[in-house]
């Protein structure tokens, strides 16, 4: 297995971005494997920010922790990630600012006028395709499938701006090829052309969410989740669909409600701020049992927090949030084709059990560029759960009743436009006609009622997913997109212990048997979570979980989790458990 | 089905939860008679209600009803027209529940011109929460969260929708039956957004604006017969002369186009009626981009 | 000791609260002890209330099952409450509806023409002092102490209006009296007069607010909270304060948090769904470090629910609600005496520590009339906290940093108008300067810090109150006003079985280390609270407590826990343990 | 003490966060000078700044400042000066903090009056999430969330604060620096709510609202000697003909009572400063009541 860590840095707002897409784009069609990720602040323009593509000859799901290309834009490139370039790496700069290496440092330093190329090629913005070209020779990748990548991203703009770009990419590449020593490390195992996706989390969740029907998106713009509405503002209206840009999120919540209601499939997607605003509406959700679909895609909290930044700290909110206990589904993707498959479940649950459910994704899921190799159709599919027909209504002998107690909870629902099929739809208590209503017995069966929705979709499908030998000596467990450098370290551990890790897939109802299972044939058990307060671990304690072998590995700096640091930890955790004889 | 809509068909068997004398009796009442008159069926028309005295007004309305919480009927319409857009859709609350809460949502739906019909149940007062300043309380009100009067300027609702831009703007008086209807009929006519603020007495907490106060200032735009409705600027002074003391349609504009008639490429048929299937090669087709 | 239950019912909107607080003020200063309890609806007039009074000679924190004197003023009152009269116990009603007993029945029925006298008077609003005066009688209270409250509480309203309701209360009076039979088993013991409070626990924290500094409380109207900005708009301004009602509860949190951050006391009061609202200005408080207090005075959920009826389950979304973890505090008072003292605490502690603090209180405890002996004045005092001074801050050598980083997480403040003290305020993550800030090592001290602040809090002051025996058969766990009725079950249990209870006075941080050693020294536990999900039992699982014998009990249908069903609990609890051999 | 208040007192140190040439850094300028004209001290003012691009300028302003969450400076603000009455407080933020998420408190402050100035920096656009539609953005702009251009009308400021009620109204333009600092002077001045929209163009993300273009279209009342700022009414219908395309002050009442004053009882120092203990006696007077 073979890979290479290439890494470009800038000062925001110069392009960075585009620039680091170009190069996992064309990487990916070649057939290599892509974890790209973005280091940037809440700010337009200015400050340092850079972009590391991870490939690889093989799946990659996390951030490496080596580089062996580094573009430098800036000195402050330079200085800041210098130290994290293997032996035998390069950095690429653009003479423009006199680049200059730590004294003593061995690296190759090639620099190559990149800002001068651009002007002389007649537009300064090209600059970044002269470091794309650079990058290209120090790879050893093929400039045909650069020049045949951007020629179709600038296509609609213009022979003029293809041709510039084109030639900015072969002089780039001209100048490294000159400038190249022999004995580079740089290496790129030989891959088979391939065919695969390369997509952000949010980018599945549009798709994911098309795939599924949804048809209305009412949202505020948030980061990380304003990609979601911004896919979905070019995806839905070819298929009559709307993108809602409401005045808050509490507008967006409300709305989604009142789609849900009169029967289309609809949702929003928000971050942390947006998420605590919408508690109210989705306690109406539950109440009233009108489906909804919520996506949090989390960032560093609390409060404004750090909007650009990783976190996974809004669990708690999304199962205890609302005043008064109301139910909800809370569901956790960890990759972009989890994401996928979670939004179209997430739809045939809010539709099955008449209640909101949550996609709890996060920056790092929502916002980091990832090979995938297909997102399937069959993987997706409509299911609207239990609805009544225009015909039962018509034969109904008594008036139609909505929130009829039934075994399972689920009571089948009427849609507006439906004769015979009105009904009170409210957050206040009700009899089962609809009719609000404070009768302590009808109260115990109502709430019984919606409560058991939760066990029954507990019973009827598992929430986790466990990855490694049955019995182990340490069991991971995590959720979300930690998942990624979880399972590397993992399995760089099965080389000298028998490790496992089972991933939430299902935050609430909680699949608490499935836990007490999986830890219960474990010696030790380990937490990686990125929170400061261990709400997975929280929840699971809650849940019944109290392993006599419990560690904990948290991250909330912001900064990712690397596959290394979880290794560390993971075995500390086995020593943790032989250490007490239980191995 | 060719059977025509009656008061049977319209009303619930709820028994009243408003005290004897309320307004809200007669805006109930000249609802069902523009109902009744307009012949809309029951199943199609959607209620959203806030939270208040007002909001109980979906309690007696055998229509399809969703009754959200304080403050934020309007984007709850909004939805429900999006998703079924043959629907009537007919947003009721308070003047707390739209002027105080809502009032962000309030002016962002006027602005947008959804066909959606609210109505506003203005009675000066917090009525279930008995009797606090309301947005809408006159200046120098005695209220109990302002025992030595409100300090405050009171909200105009008619400026403000003028001001968002809303394409229908009346007022009714729930007393005058005759013109209520008619002008409830004209907002639920209207295609694009109508608001309709109704002055609905309170007769338990609000000791100031009371029927005979009403009876005594309100003045009607039909007494007006050079008064015309297309003219915003105008109908914008009006309000502000009168101190919004008038009942009547202060303006519409019929030009322009409904939120949903203006989303590029959004379905003319109710989304509802849509099949929500892909095909395989629909979803080859928005993947292609992204290998 | 002895007692009596009285009870009026009739519709809503007909004066039965004031009717009911007549008899309960005069009680009280009889020298009784007074438990007040009504049940109403969310409308204002029409349907049936009743007003339920309890009246001994001991201290009472609960409705008791049984009434002795039923004043009927529709037929539905007589046909709703006549099972839950005792033996021997009278039905006083208004001829008016011509009133009945069911048939066979041994009561006595005792028929006062109340309105007809009431218009003889030539004031029909009279009707309901004719039945405090026929109440008197057949409670053997003397008349006088009736006529001088009533002649108090009319004064205002003039003479004519004292004399009509003098007169109603001496006809009515009369008019039992002449049918009074001789075996009414209506007896209230003899008492000392006395000068307790009677109050309700919205009252206390409005007092105890006020105690407490407060000076500006910002609020938006909703049941049962609404009496607290009452109780205060009339409190503060001869203080100088004000009461703002502001346009929903987002604006009166933001409003507490300005005015903290100026350094006035400030708070907001609110039920459920203004709770919801509040949750990411609350977490603003808390990353900010502003001090603020959130009465949350619950109501039965989830989102409208029941707004006139009890329950006890935002306490979960009072700890987890605000995405990102936020910290808070969250205090649980169950009586008025509590309230005032935690009220008064709250605002010591969120200047003590910087952070928003949760009074969460419920409907039962917020709304119910209570005999107190006192709120002495020594109970609640003020301390400002960690403030840098004016002479201080000029002292200072490098610039003030507001967050700086200190072994008790709390860093001294200055306050707007100080010179040099100057800082920004922010939710977004900051460098102790208050500038905001993505530095990873940053982040990690600043979250710790404020963290810390809860750890701090916790080792410095109990969380729990315990009564009963160190060890014990059972232990009740419990909070809030349920305290009441646990309290006397308790007191019923001590009979046949060692049985202790452990109030929960501070709900966050939880105070697990007391929980869990009390938990030790019980042989059952039994969790009693309302609300459906067992929220208080799953706060204490997951701070560790996993007792072999745990039994729950649990109310969420709006009706109040009677001691009888919760000694019935704790001695099958007991039964638990020692079925098991445990005891 | 006594020494004048320069600009190097009221900065900090913070380098920039906005991108060169964007219209907030004239607003910044036009800010530091009013203050240093006002001799305004730091430590006396609060600034309350909201969330966006806008929101940043506390950054720069070595003031008190609170940076609060998305839309809800003016409550906080209500809440600094009620606090503390001697202090200037001023909050700040963009067209979607404030007209947005915020639009519901923006219309309570106007009518409330408490003496806060309210300034935003409109560049009909949200800068800081990247380009999408803002509710000034003008119809038919083409944003990122309405890439066939914006469907809704947009909302006027100006009309709004003027319908409710608020007692000083003007528009600035960060280009004009002048008029900008006369306009925020006189705002900071006046005793009660002070609005102050400032045209401050989105250079990265605003293509339609240019620099140019605002040149352009924009008049100042200056140059119209005959108009009066004391008339609501003609203030309204100026905003309305000219499509608010105009800076200067609109409209300004000074009879007007702000807030503060109208409270009965208020005190009228500091809160601040106000002994917060009770006496015993008087402890026990609030407890006979309930005796
Ligand atoms: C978020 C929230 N805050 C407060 C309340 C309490 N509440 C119920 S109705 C109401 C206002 C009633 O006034 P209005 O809207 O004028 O209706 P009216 O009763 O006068 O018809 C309030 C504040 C609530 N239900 N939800
Ligand atoms: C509750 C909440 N929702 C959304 C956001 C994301 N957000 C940050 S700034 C902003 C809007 C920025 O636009 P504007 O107020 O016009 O300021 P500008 O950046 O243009 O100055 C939004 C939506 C947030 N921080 N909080
Ligand atoms: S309180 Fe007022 S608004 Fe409510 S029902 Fe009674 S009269 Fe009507
Ligand atoms: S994005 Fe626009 S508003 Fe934000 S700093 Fe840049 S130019 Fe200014
Ligand atoms: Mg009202
Ligand atoms: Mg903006």
């Amino acid at each position: 297995m073979g890979e290479v860590g290439w890494k470009i840095g800038g000062d925001q707002g110069e392009g960075i971005d585009s620039t680091g897409d170009v190069v996992a784009t064309v990487a990916n069609r070649l057939g290599y494997h892509i974890y790209g990720y973005k280091s940037f602040s809440s700010r337009i323009k200015g400050g340092h920010t850079h972009y590391k593509v991870r490939i690889a000859d093989h799946p990659v799901r996390a951030a490496s922790a080596t580089t062996q290309v580094l573009v430098a834009l800036t000195q402050e490139t330079i200085d800041k990630n210098v130290q994290e370039l293997s032996p035998g790496g390069a950095v690429v700069a653009d003479l423009a600012f006199s680049p200059s290496l730590p004294a003593g440092s061995e690296l190759t330093l090639i620099g190559i006028p990149m800002a001068q190329i651009a002007r002389q090629i007649g537009n300064p913005l090209t600059r970044n395709m002269v470091a794309v070209g650079a990058s290209a020779a120090l790879l050893h990748l093929p400039m045909e499938a650069f020049s045949a990548y951007v020629s179709e991203k600038f296509e609609r703009k213009g022979a003029e701006m293809v041709s510039q770009n084109v030639r900015a990419l072969g002089e780039g590449h001209a100048a490294a090829l000159a400038q190249m020593p022999d004995g580079l490390a740089v290496r790129l195992p030989e891959v088979a052309p391939a065919h695969r996706l390369l997509l952000t989390g949010n980018q599945a969740v549009a798709l994911g969410a098309v795939r599924a029907g949804c048809r209305i998106m009412a949202a505020y713009p948030i980061t990380p989740a304003t990609d979601i509405m911004e896919q979905l503002v070019t995806l839905l209206p070819p298929l009559g669909g709307v993108v809602c840009q409401m005045e808050d999120e509490i507008a967006a919540i409300t709305l989604v409600i009142g789609a849900g209601y009169a029967g289309v499939r609809a949702m929003t997607a928000t971050s942390g701020p947006g998420f605590s605003l919408m508690q109210e509406g989705m306690g109406l959700a539950a109440s009233a049992e009108v489906p909804a679909v919520i996506v949090d895609c989390q960032r560093a909290g609390p409060s404004t927090g750090m909007p650009t930044k990783n976190e996974q700290s809004d669990i708690m909110a999304a199962i205890f949030g609302g005043h008064g206990g109301a139910a909800r589904v809370v569901l956790a993707p960890g990759t972009p084709e989890q994401a996928y498959r979670d939004i179209g479940h997430a739809f045939n649950l809010a539709e099955a059990y008449h209640l909101p459910v949550i996609v709890a994704s996060d920056l790092s899921l929502g916002e980091w560029l990832q090979t995938v190799d297909d997102l399937p159709y069959a993987d997706v599919s409509i299911s609207r759960g239990s609805l009544i027909s225009q015909a039962e209504l018509l034969a109904l002998t008594d008036a139609y009743s909505r929130y009829q107690v039934t075994a399972s909870g689920v009571s089948p629902r009427s849609l507006p436009g439906q004769a015979k099929g009105q009904y009170l739809a409210t957050g206040v208590e009700h009899l089962p006609s609809g009719k609000v209503s404070e009768d302590p017995k009808n109260r115990r069966l109502e709430m019984d009622k919606r409560e058991q929705k939760l066990s029954t979709l507990s019973q009827s499908e598992p929430g986790t997913e466990y990855l490694g030998p049955e019995r182990s000596d340490v069991l991971v467990i995590t959720f979300g997109s930690t998942v990624g450098p979880v399972d590397e370290a993992v399995a760089l551990a099965q080389e000298s212990a028998a490790v496992a890790r089972l991933q939430i897939r299902r935050l609430w109802p909680f699949p608490a048997a499935e836990v007490l299972a999986a830890a219960g044939r474990a010696a030790a058990v380990l937490f990686v979570e990125q929170n400061g307060q261990g709400q997975l671990a929280q929840l699971a304690e809650m849940s019944g979980l109290h392993h006599p072998h419990t560690a904990h590995l948290r991250r909330y700096d912001g900064t990712l989790f690397l596959p290394s640091e979880i290794l560390t930890a993971i075995l500390s955790g086995r020593q943790l458990a032989t250490a007490k004889g239980v191995s | 089905m060719a059977e025509p809509i009656t008061l049977a068909d319209i009303k619930t068997d709820e028994k009243s939860w408003w005290c004897p004398g309320c307004g809200d009796f007669g805006v109930l009442a000249a609802l069902q008679k523009s109902v009744i008159d307009l012949q809309i069926a029951p199943h199609e028309m959607v209620m959203v209600a806030g939270i208040g005295c007002s909001g109980k007004i979906g309690n007696y309305i055998n229509s399809y009803n969703i009754h959200v919480v304080h403050g934020r009927t309007l984007p709850t319409a909004m939805g429900v027209k999006l998703a079924n857009r043959d629907l009537k859709v007919l947003a009721v609350g308070g003047d707390g529940d739209g002027f105080a809460i809502g009032m962000g949502h309030f002016i962002h739906a006027c602005r947008r011109n959804v066909d959606v019909t609210y109505l506003t149940m203005d009675n000066h007062i917090y009525g279930l929460t008995k009797g606090q300043n309301s947005p809408t309380s006159d200046r120098g009100a005695k209220v109990k969260t302002a025992p030595e009067g409100s300090i405050e300027a009171p909200v105009r609702p008619l400026q403000m929708a003028l001001a968002a831009g809303a394409t229908w703007v009346g007022q009714g008086f729930s007393s005058n039956q005759a013109e209520l209807v008619e002008l409830i009929k004209s907002a639920l006519g209207h295609r694009g957004f109508s608001f309709l603020n109704v002055i609905s007495p309170c007769v338990t907490y609000n000791k100031v604006n009371t029927y005979a106060w009403y009876k005594e200032v309100l003045r009607s735009l039909k007494d007006d017969p050079g008064y015309r409705t297309d003219d915003r600027q105008a109908a914008m002074a009006r309000a502000m002369e009168t101190d919004e003391l008038v009942t009547g349609l202060l303006f519409r504009d019929d030009s322009a186009l409904a939120y949903e008639d203006q989303v590029a490429g959004f379905s003319t048929q109710p989304l509802t009626e849509q099949s929500l299937d892909l095909t395989p090669g629909q979803w080859e087709g928005l993947l292609a981009d992204l290998r």
